[in-house]
């Protein structure tokens, strides 16, 4: 699935951020450069580590616009996204 | 029907959309805008969206509406963007033949939305704004 | 609003009776004339009233809603007289700040709505008609 | 309280029947001559006897638009009505 936003990426990915995250790390999207971790949870781990904004944060993951778990694949060309606590209704 | 918009909900289409011969009773919720929150006063709220996953999630459960909670006819519609006091930010209409099943599936659809729809709503107030977390 | 009234009821203005902005909830419940019931094809309905008593008794199911159910505003409105499969009979909307107020207290309504309010409708198939007598 | 479809009884009283019972009793008022019974279910009774329509027939009693109970008094002028099994909604 491509977003209506993306650019490609190569052999990296893109990463959107919402809300309060994106005002916390002061960005809308994230690029993460290869080698890509194998998994959701690892490239979490990995962009808590490069952005202080996210250090502490509490989101859940998708890819290719579904929830996603921590064991699940990445692959390049996926739109993954940072999805923090929602508030809509 | 199934949306995320910028525009005001058009109520009546989202009954319209749920209307049919067999379809006896129609559930309707809307969540307006109020002018207070967590004990504060509010001006206005602004709504975020990951715009095509919100669509994507909605249609889901409104698959699951029909399959597991009775409804017949569910439409789901969410605005976004800059809302004042009153505004309709989010309506939700399900038909079925028989009321149990209708409000049933209303409330099933407006909780999960709230749990799981990736939509977020800043809110504004006199002296600041801050993003609503509610649903982790 | 509390209305019992031959004329189409106006949706719009029923939900506009609710609006406040305190009340960022409100249920609408529509009753709408189905094809088919109790096994049998509906060609069409008629409802009568007992119209002051109808109306005194939407009146004290609304004050009870608002006194023990949480409503915060109630408009409660049901048709009368000839009615074609689609229309709609009946009109239950109720605002209140949180959902579960106005999801229990629009259900409340209804369903008691259906069981004391003197209103009766007159079944009309292709081959004959009958008065349905659903609450003793 | 006075309908808006009521004459004067003077020390009588008028009935209001309505959907399947006024169609069994073939009329939607009727008319109850003095003396007065003293309560609903009193009335109700003499009703039953009277009007072979409603012998069988299941309905609650309303006085003055009111559902009222078998010991409630009976008084001219009052609005009384037989309320068939109810269908609205």
């Amino acid at each position: 699935m491509t977003g209506p936003d993306r650019e490609p990426t190569g052999d990296g990915l893109e990463v959107l951020l919402f809300a309060g995250l994106a005002e916390a790390v002061g960005r809308s999207r994230l690029r993460v450069e290869p080698p890509l971790p194998d998994t959701v949870g690892a490239l979490a781990a990995r962009l808590r580590e490069e952005w202080p904004g996210l250090s502490r944060a509490t989101f859940r993951t998708a890819v290719n616009q579904r929830y996603a778990a921590d064991e699940s694949p990445v692959r390049p060309g996926d739109e993954l996204a940072l999805i923090p606590p929602v508030s809509g209704g | 029907m199934i949306a995320v918009t910028q525009e005001p909900i058009d109520v009546d289409a989202v009954l319209r959309a749920v209307e049919g011969p067999s379809e006896g009773a129609v559930a309707l919720f809307l969540g307006r805008v109020r002018d207070h929150a967590r004990g504060r006063e509010v001006e206005r709220l602004d709504y975020e969206a990951y715009g095509g996953m919100a669509e994507a999630e909605m249609t889901a459960l409104a698959e699951t509406a029909r399959r597991e909670h009775g409804a017949a006819k569910v439409a789901l519609v969410h605005r976004v963007g800059r809302l004042e006091i009153g505004d309709v930010a989010v309506a939700v209409a399900v038909s079925s033949a028989h009321r149990p099943e209708a409000f049933a599936a209303c409330r099933w659809l407006i909780d999960t939305l709230k749990e799981r729809v990736p939509i977020w709503k800043k809110e504004r107030y006199e002296d600041g704004e801050e993003w609503i977390a509610e649903h982790p």
